[in-house]
């Protein structure tokens, strides 16, 4: 039993870092792969360590684990928002469908953004 | 705050009583603690130490749920044809105040799936979110502040 | 008394420690830096007269036996280096305070030159070859900071050269470590020796070889590995010039007769010696020409420092008894002389504002007993007897005749009178001839002497006692030879040292 | 004989600061010294004649086998008093010649050295001690040569004379060794009777030929005796001393000393007498050309020289004889004709002979000197530089080889001597008085006393030759020769053909002296072409060697870090493929290729991470991919068990991020540099290592390795160490030297950023 | 950075760091870990608050001179190996004391090399790192 | 072969095969961000793969890597971030 | 592995040089960095690898049973690897200040040092 959970949650775990993975290669640009991505692969290692937690029931190793996670949980957010805001400052142009930029009427109140590639 | 102090010394006294140092008897210490101070909560005064607990235990299975439930809808976006996304950056008024309030605030968006927080406003009234679904700018601000915000406010005043 | 071995890299790396928690105290930092070396020059004295009188000496570090931790041993050799390390540590540390403005003293000069020589130290004491990389590290770090110190243009020129070929020169290094790790699974020099003659795969051996000789080669700035030198060695502060003119290089020629001697032997390795006969040969010639083609004072002196090396090559490439001990010898005469040249060198230039030769004249008239102080160095370099450098010569030039390399004896001794002829050069043109600028012009520069009698007696003091070791070890050059020979044999004996290190486990 | 050559150079040393005390009458003190030494030598004189010898020995490099030995014997102890006396008369007229010369002082400090190692070099009985001494003679005559260094003919001539004799002494240094390896000592007198194993030797002729370039550079033998006459840029009382009297017989001792030890093989014998007979009539011949007082002296020198080499490789015993008559004459008549120039230019201001006439009133005593030892030199009764010149003639004539070209020869060149004789020794004294740069006045006496006294000498010892000199010949000739000898001197023979030889000289002297300005005018000499010239030999080689010096440094030394960093790959890409290529027999490699679908990704990760590192165009780019890499290593080391190491990667590969990212702003955009030549050259040299790395890595996996010290450590870790993590008690314990140094590298590194981003930097103030 | 959230992150993240860094640095005799990875980590969490802050905010919290800190750190390790000079045992020689307390177990000279070979690390990175971005900052 | 060891598998290869997507994005970029997103993805992924990796191989001692790998992954986003930022002021 | 391993070691080291022969001096850097990276990798392989045992003490045992990872090359790596970090810490700045010093990073136009003078004074 413990076993199959374990297994089972390595799996979804999987499969949900292969998701975040497809999405960051087929989303039209970088924001929206990052809204898309973070998080899945956020999740899915979650799930992963998880699985990990169970495979081992060991306090020591659960409490790795854990930590793992918080960590990931506290970082993945703020890592993004500020490569998100670097990206946006640094005029990493939004894909061509984006339907509204409320962000730009405050930066750049009359040009319109452009590209920047580095 | 203090009562938090409070309870890690009593954790760590716990510990030694047990003659154990480990973190399965100090998280056990934790829990007596808890129970204990709780017991005695008269002795304390007007605290909302224990009148939390509950609201943060509701809060991380909110946020989890809504986890899940944003990744799957992601998800089902990854797998199929991108062309329904209406993605956008939205002005979100802030309500929350401090420092933590709003960090935590704007990484919560972002954990959330199909948002993303780009950036606070120098006076800190305003956060930049970036999202894959913004049909319409208003709704996506009212949502994210009665649902997010309004529980987080909760749990943090 | 093996407790001792330790001294030489413990004293500098404390002292440097001392310096740097009184960052701002440089005249504490003058004191220790003289203090720490006379220490340095005690202590090699002691152990050589132990190593002398029981024998080689061993330290096993954290008290691990032999082959597990790590050795440090003290043969005659390492003491000879050790105690011309602490000589010239000790004329470095007196010339500074002559020499170096509180700005670079500020910036850390006195703990640097401290660290430099723990790092040269340890290389001369380890018996393990990794750890040889880690104290050839210290070294390097060391003198790339120091090289750089003042952040003149040149400097950072000539630092890229010399950071990337010796960072080039280390990868090379821990390639070869790795290599002989992978065959022999031992570090230790003692067990390598004696671990290797059973190995099956000779060959595979040589590869280890080669590439520890294009390490130390490029240490030791041989052909054609020495572009490095050339392109650095004149623009640091001439005191850093000096202790690196004196050292460096022969920390390089020291881990080559250390490892061809104990590690590899000739009959397992021949065709190396054939490299390092050729690598000899043309290192004199290319050496002693790019001198002769200068006319920058230090670039001479860098180039001669190239040839000077091809002497100790060709030494270590005949590897008789006789040869390894002209090769000591040679190294021994080279420090003094040539640290001496570039203190000289730099008294030259406070006294003319140049280092180009064609802008000094008229020192003899004006100086003459400078222009005696620096006839002893470089009489010596050319092998003029009774100086130290005849000696050297001789014996080594004794034993390629000895050898039948008459080609290769023929080059050095064209090469010697080369030598002369660069000496010369300076003697001609900073000496002799006319001061080519006159009046107000020809004052120019002489920040000498603006300088207190305190700093000018740092300054001479340190030529004279080279000076004087130079004329003592020629006159006197019997003890000398002894102990040269003495530490030779105890070098080409296979079995002497690894009994020393192992503790007699054969 | 030891404490006499100390005391020589204490008091050469202490010669500077008695001069600053007595200046002017310094000369008076400084003679003493020279005439000390005389005296000393001259009081052995008896003993030596007696035929005995007096040998002295104290160790110094006992185990080179060099000691301080020393030997007076016939042959030394002439030398050692033609020394002193010479040395007494020049020290004397220094005194006065020298006044007015900046740094006298460092005059006598330098002669004194000099004067002192050329008694030690006549002295020693040990090959290696004579050639400690041969080289300070050679280098303080390049002090002395080089005197008045404020001019640069002087400075070249002295370099040009050292060079050439340094040369020559390192040839000589060669043949010493090998003669020594052959001998097994390096004391002369144990040579004595070893001629034989020395002439059967294998090494013989390399010896013979080492040890005669030593001789006939210092001696200024054809085709090396150009530095002699460029050496007149010395003060006089050097040229008189050194290169007439003294220091270039030194090479004629040499060869005098060993003729018996390595001599008696026709490639000795013959050698020595070929070369010197050419520089005989050589340089004799050359004289024609000079004007200059010193130029003329010099070139008769050189004759002179050649005679004296001839005679020895004659070796007859007459023609011993004859060296040892003519040795001394030259020396005093020689000494006494330069030191007459000397004075004529410290008179007049000139030494041009064709600016000089009439000087006998103004400077009776010197003329009489000068005619004194004119006729001496010109060999004419009853002075001692006949009977030399007599000897000479019988010597030749009693050959049955080579007899007739040489007699020929040697009439040529005396003749040539004669016409210089007349130029220097007559013909700046008669005539009517000229007008010259300075008004002529006699000499005062500390410039006449000497030269007089050489001339009045050479007089004496022609009129009583028994009385003076043939005890020493009789010693000398045993010391050359070997063998006993009873030759008496005597002054008049007779008339015979030699008779008639001298006077043909004479006359034939005459003959050039008058013909001298119509030869002049036509000689073919002036236009001798340079190829003929070994003068120009050695500039030309001089020249060429600095050319290719400058050429090789500009090819070498280029500047261009790259064209370093692919000779030294190269240099160690090529030995030690050729290594790896013989080693490749003793292995079997068999390749593993099982992989695992992880592993492959890693492998692929980064092969493609270093793709991109290479052909990026922009800086963050590539640290990216150097990121990639790291990251992807780090794995690699997780993968294989090395979680410590996997952490320390990952921790600097972020340190380094941060790093880069701090000074990348200042770094200027990447552009692309270098051409696509050089990039295929680049890559393939690149390649290159890269297979030979992976075959190194390859073939060394390739069998088993010794596990002793894992086993020993995995063992020892816990009990001993006292910790789970071997690597981490590996660092802290067993290999925690290691460490210290490794954390002292860090240290220094710190110190070293800061250190230098604290100076302050700028081009402005480059030269 | 100009940014609230990064800056306010950054302060939690700190003292979280830290503590990290510690338990690697004092359980590394045992598990994967040191005192040269400690010191890493630690340092890291000070370049991210400088990062986060600004270096004048970073340098006051650390309170030393970072090289200082080095320098100390290096002088620790050197003193590790006093005892061994002073007990005559050869140089580097580890001596241990059982403490009795089971989670910390024996203290040992080795323990004590390694605190210092974190505080070395973590000076001289951090030294490192100032002085390029104090430069950065300058011009 | 049991379920966990074919679970184990096929995570390894899955997280394997989102590796190697991942690095398609950071080959491809286009910005630099771009690229930057994807190397702390990498990273992330990494630590997938060694908690599965210490399953498989039966060790915990991995799973402290992972800890730091987060940790640093983090620190280099920001700085690069830092870095570009920086370049925005410019 | 035991192929790929090698493979990769020589294309590290082949990068690493190509690298250092660029004339742009970041571009040295980073050569060196892949140099660092080549020679850890490789001690690593030739001390023979084994594949996810660490060399640590199990909780109870006083040794390790094999297969465990040789601990030795994995700490000289560390000792390398740290050295590598300092020196090249130092190295970037050195590079930076150098930069900022003669205004060009083209190797090609540090040639100053290596000159001969000039003929005139
Ligand atoms: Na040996
Ligand atoms: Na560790």
């Amino acid at each position: 039993m413990k076993e199959i959970l374990s297994g089972s949650l390595l799996l979804m775990g999987s499969v949900f870092i292969l998701l975040s993975a497809v999405g960051i290669l087929r989303m039209p640009d970088l924001y929206t792969r990052m809204s898309a991505t973070t998080k899945a692969s956020t999740l899915g290692i979650g799930l992963v360590l998880l699985g990990t937690i169970l495979f081992w029931q060991d306090f020591g190793i659960a409490s790795r684990a854990i930590a793992i996670i918080v960590f990931l949980f506290l970082t993945a957010p703020v890592a993004a928002h500020v490569i998100g805001r670097a990206a946006y400052l640094g005029k990493v142009p939004l894909w061509e469908k984006t339907n509204i930029d409320e962000f730009k009427k405050r930066e750049h109140p009359s040009d319109s953004s452009s590209s920047m590639p580095e | 705050m203090n009562l938090l102090l409070l309870n890690i010394l009593l954790a760590v006294a716990w510990m030694m009583l047990t003659g154990e140092v480990s973190s399965g008897t100090f998280t056990a210490g934790l829990l007596v603690g808890y129970l204990l101070l709780w017991l005695t909560r008269p002795a304390w005064g007007e605290t909302r130490y224990f009148s939390k607990l509950l609201p943060v235990i509701r809060f991380v299975l909110y946020f989890l749920k809504e986890l899940l439930v944003a990744n799957l809808k992601v998800a089902y976006d990854i797998v199929t044809p991108k062309d329904h996304m209406v993605p956008g950056i939205v002005a979100v008024p802030l309500d929350v105040k401090s420092d933590i309030e709003i960090t935590l605030f704007a990484n919560l968006v972002t954990l959330t799936p199909g948002t993303l927080s780009l950036d606070v406003s120098p006076d800190r009234r305003t956060l930049y979110v970036h999202a894959l679904y913004v049909k319409d700018a208003g709704q996506f601000r009212r949502e994210l502040k009665n649902g997010l915000e309004k529980r987080l406010i909760e749990v943090m005043r | 008394m093996n407790r001792l071995i330790i001294l030489p890299v413990l004293v500098p790396l404390t002292t440097a420690l001392i310096m740097l928690l009184l960052p701002r105290r440089i005249a504490v930092h003058r004191l220790l830096g003289v203090l720490s070396t006379l220490l340095l020059s005690v202590v090699s004295v002691i152990l050589l007269n132990s190593v002398l009188s029981g024998g080689i000496l061993s330290l096993q570090a954290g008290g691990w036996a032999a082959p597990f931790g790590i050795t440090m041993v003290v043969d005659t050799f390492s003491c000879i280096m050790l105690a011309m390390a602490s000589l010239i540590g000790l004329t470095t540390a007196i010339y500074s305070i002559g020499s170096v403005d509180e700005k670079q003293e500020h910036n850390f000069y006195h703990p640097l030159i401290q660290l430099l020589l723990m790092g040269i130290n340890g290389a001369f004491l380890t018996g393990d070859i990794f750890n040889l990389y880690v104290w050839f590290e210290v070294m390097l770090i060391s003198s790339f900071v120091l090289l750089v110190l003042e952040g003149k243009p040149e400097q950072f020129e000539g630092a890229i050269k010399y950071v990337t070929l010796n960072l080039l020169s280390s990868a090379i290094f821990l390639a070869a470590v790795g290599i002989l790790y992978g065959m022999a699974g031992t570090l230790n020099m003692a067990d390598l020796a004696m671990r290797l003659p059973m190995l099956e795969h000779r060959e595979l051996l040589s590869v280890a070889a080669v590439l520890f000789l294009i390490t130390f080669g490029i240490k030791a700035a041989v052909f054609p590995l020495f572009f490095w030198l050339p392109a650095s060695y004149h623009t640091p502060h001439v005191a850093v010039s000096a202790i690196f003119a004196g050292l460096l290089t022969k920390v390089g020629v020291y881990a080559i007769i250390r490892f061809f001697t104990t590690i590899f032997t000739l009959e397992s390795t021949p065709f190396i010696h054939h490299i390092l006969l050729w690598v000899s040969a043309f290192t004199m010639v290319t050496g002693v020409l790019g001198a002769v083609a200068q006319y920058d004072l230090r670039k001479l002196l860098s180039f001669h420092i190239i040839s000077q090396i091809g002497y100790m090559i060709f030494a270590i490439a005949i590897q008789s008894p006789l040869a390894i001990a002209g090769g000591l010898l040679f190294i021994v005469h080279n420090i003094a002389a040539k640290t001496n040249l570039f203190y000289l060198s730099g008294i030259i230039r406070l006294l003319s504002g140049s280092w180009n030769l064609r802008q000094i004249g008229g020192l003899y008239a004006t100086y003459p007993l400078l222009g005696l102080l620096f006839l002893v160095p470089a009489l010596a370099l050319a092998g003029i007897p009774p100086l130290s450098g005849f000696w050297a010569k001789l014996t080594v030039i004794q034993a390629g005749l000895e050898a039948q390399q008459w080609l290769a004896v023929s080059v050095a001794l064209m090469v010697s009178i080369l030598t002369l002829y660069s000496m010369i050069k300076i003697w001609n043109e900073a000496f002799l001839k006319d001061n080519p600028l006159s009046g107000d012009e020809g004052q120019r520069g002489r920040e000498y002497h603006g300088l207190s009698a305190g700093k000018k007696t740092a300054l001479i003091a340190p030529a004279i006692i080279l000076a004087m070791f130079t004329i003592v070890s020629g006159l006197w050059f019997e003890p000398f030879f002894i102990l040269a020979k003495g530490a030779s044999l105890e070098l080409l004996d296979a079995g002497i040292y690894s009994k020393a290190v192992t503790g007699g486990i054969p | 004989m030891l404490g006499l050559i100390a005391t020589g150079f204490l008091a050469s040393a202490i010669a500077p600061v008695l001069y600053k005390r007595y200046r002017e009458n310094f000369g008076w003190i400084a003679v003493l010294f020279p005439l000390y030494m005389f005296f000393g030598f001259l009081s052995r004189y008896p003993e030596i004649a007696a035929g005995n010898s007096v040998r002295e020995s104290l160790p110094w490099v006992p185990s080179l086998g060099i000691n301080f030995s020393f030997l007076l014997d016939g042959l030394s102890l002439t030398f050692a008093l033609i020394i002193s006396l010479v040395g007494a008369a020049v020290f004397l007229f220094a005194g006065a010649y020298m006044k007015g010369y900046r740094d006298a002082g460092r005059f006598y400090l330098y002669i004194g050295v000099f004067m002192t190692s050329m008694l030690g070099l006549v002295l020693a009985d040990n090959m290696l001690l004579l050639f400690v001494f041969w080289e300070l003679t050679s280098f303080s005559s390049y002090l002395l040569i080089g005197f008045n260094h404020h001019k640069e003919s002087s400075r070249k001539s002295a370099l040009q004379a050292l060079l050439v004799t340094g040369g020559g002494g390192l040839a000589l240094l060669a043949g010493i060794l090998l003669l020594g390896s052959v001998t097994g000592t390096y004391e002369i007198s144990s040579f004595y009777d070893m001629n034989r194993i020395i002439t059967s030797s294998a090494l013989y002729p390399a010896i013979v030929v080492l040890l005669l370039l030593g001789a006939f550079t210092k001696s200024a033998q054809f085709p090396f005796h150009f530095w002699l006459p460029n050496a007149m840029e010395a003060p006089t009382p050097v040229s008189a001393y050194l290169h007439s009297a003294t220091m270039v017989k030194a090479g004629i001792y040499l060869i005098a000393r060993l003729n018996h030890e390595i001599g008696g093989t026709p490639l000795w014998q013959d050698t020595v007498l070929i070369t010197g007979a050419v520089t005989m009539l050589f340089t004799a011949t050359l004289a024609f050309r000079q004007t200059d007082l010193k130029k003329l002296l010099a070139y008769s020198t050189l004759s002179v020289l050649g005679t004296l080499v001839m005679l020895l490789g004659i070796g007859s015993e007459l023609a011993i004889k004859a060296f040892f008559i003519y040795l001394i004459a030259h020396s005093l008549y020689k000494g006494t004709l330069f030191l007459v120039a000397g004075t004529i230019d410290h008179e007049t201001g000139t030494r041009d002979v064709g600016k000089l006439a009439g000087l006998r009133k103004a400077m009776p005593v010197t003329a009489a000197a000068a005619a004194l030892a004119s006729f001496s030199m010109m060999g004419v009764i009853p002075l001692i530089g006949f009977i030399g010149k007599e000897t000479v003639y019988k010597a030749i004539l009693e050959l049955d080889r080579w007899g007739l070209p040489l007699i020929g020869a040697a009439v040529l060149a005396n003749a040539c001597v004669v016409m210089v004789t007349l130029l220097v020794g007559f013909r700046p004294f008669l005539g009517k008085a000229k007008e010259t740069p300075r008004q002529a006045h006699e000499a005062p006496l500390k410039m006449l006393l000497g030269p007089s006294l050489l001339a009045v000498l050479g007089l004496l010892i022609g009129l009583f030759p028994d009385f003076f000199i043939s005890a020493m010949l009789e010693q000398s000739a045993r010391n050359i020769l070997s063998e006993e000898l009873s030759l008496k001197i005597v002054l008049w023979h007779g008339f015979n053909l030699v008779l008639i030889l001298s006077f043909v000289t004479l006359l034939l002297g005459g003959l050039f002296y008058a013909l001298r300005p119509v030869v002049l005018r036509y000689s073919f000499f002036s236009s001798l072409p340079a190829l003929f010239k070994p003068s120009s030999w050695y500039e030309s080689a001089l020249k060429g060697m600095l050319s290719f010096a400058k050429l090789q440094t500009l090819i070498l030394q280029n500047g261009y870090l790259r064209n370093y960093t692919i000779v030294i790959v190269l240099a160690a890409l090529i030995p030690a493929s050729f290594a790896l290529y013989r080693a490749a027999e003793e292995v079997s490699i068999i390749p593993d290729y099982s992989i695992t679908f992880y592993e492959a990704a890693l492998g692929l990760i980064i092969i493609i991470s270093t793709g991109l590192l290479i052909t990026s165009t922009s800086r963050l780019k590539s640290i990216v991919s150097l990121g990639v890499m790291g990251f992807s290593i780090g794995i690699i080391f997780v993968i294989y068990g090395a979680p410590d190491v996997a952490l320390t990667t990952f921790a600097i590969e972020t340190l380094n991020v941060i790093l880069f990212v701090l000074v990348l702003q200042k770094l200027p955009k990447f552009l692309k540099l270098s051409r696509s030549s050089n990039r295929i050259r680049d890559a393939v040299i690149a390649s290159g290592i890269g297979v030979f790395m992976t075959l190194v890595v390859l073939f060394a996996t390739s069998f088993n390795i010794s596990t002793e010290l894992k086993e020993y450590f995995a063992a020892a870790s816990l009990p001993e160490g006292k910790g789970l993590n071997v690597v981490n008690v590996i660092l802290v314990d067993f290999r925690a030297l290691d460490t210290l140094g490794e954390i002292t590298v860090l240290t220094i590194a710190a110190i070293g950023v800061l250190a230098m981003l604290k100076t302050a930097t700028g081009r402005k103030a480059q030269p | 950075m100009n940014s609230v959230i990064l800056a306010t992150a950054s302060r939690y993240l700190l003292t979280l760091i830290l503590m990290f860094s510690v338990f690697m640095l004092l359980r590394g005799h045992n598990e994967p870990g040191g005192g040269f990875v400690g010191g890493l980590v630690a340092a890291a969490a000070f370049a991210l608050y400088f990062i986060a802050n600004g270096l004048d905010a970073a340098r006051s919290i650390l309170r030393i001179e970072p090289l200082r800190a080095a320098v100390l750190g290096l002088l620790l390790s050197l003193l590790s190996t006093l005892p061994s000079l002073v007990s005559g045992k050869p140089f580097m020689t580890a001596l241990w004391i059982d403490t009795g307390i089971e989670a910390i177990g024996k203290v040992g000279t080795p323990l004590l090399f390694d605190v210092g070979v974190y505080f070395l690390v973590l000076g001289i990175t951090l030294t490192i790192i100032f002085a390029l971005a104090e430069e950065e900052c300058r011009v | 072969m049991n379920f966990m060891e074919w679970a184990v598998q096929a995570s390894v290869i899955v997280i394997g095969l989102s590796i190697l997507i991942i690095f398609l994005r950071l080959i491809v970029g286009p910005s630099i961000e771009d690229r930057i997103v994807a190397l702390d993805l990498l990273s992330a992924n990494a630590i997938a793969f060694i908690a599965v990796y210490s399953i498989q191989k039966n060790t915990t001692t991995f799973l402290d890597v992972g800890i730091i790998l987060a940790l640093l992954a983090f620190l280099s986003t920001v700085a690069f971030a830092f870095y570009l930022g920086r370049r925005e002021k410019q | 592995m035991r192929v790929l391993l090698p493979v990769i070691i020589g294309l590290l080291y082949a990068t690493g040089i190509y690298l250092i022969l660029r004339r742009s001096m970041v571009k040295v850097i980073f050569g060196l960095v892949v140099l660092g990276h080549a020679a850890n990798l490789m001690i690593f392989t030739v001390g023979r690898l084994t594949k996810g045992s660490p060399a640590f003490v199990p909780h109870g045992a006083t040794g390790i049973a094999e297969p465990f990872a040789d601990p030795l090359p994995q700490a000289l790596i560390l000792t390398a690897i740290v050295i590598g970090f300092g020196i090249q810490a130092f190295t970037i700045a050195l590079f930076k200040k150098t930069c900022q010093s003669l205004k060009t990073e083209d190797l090609d136009e540090m040639r100053n040092t290596d000159q001969l003078e000039k003929e005139s004074p």
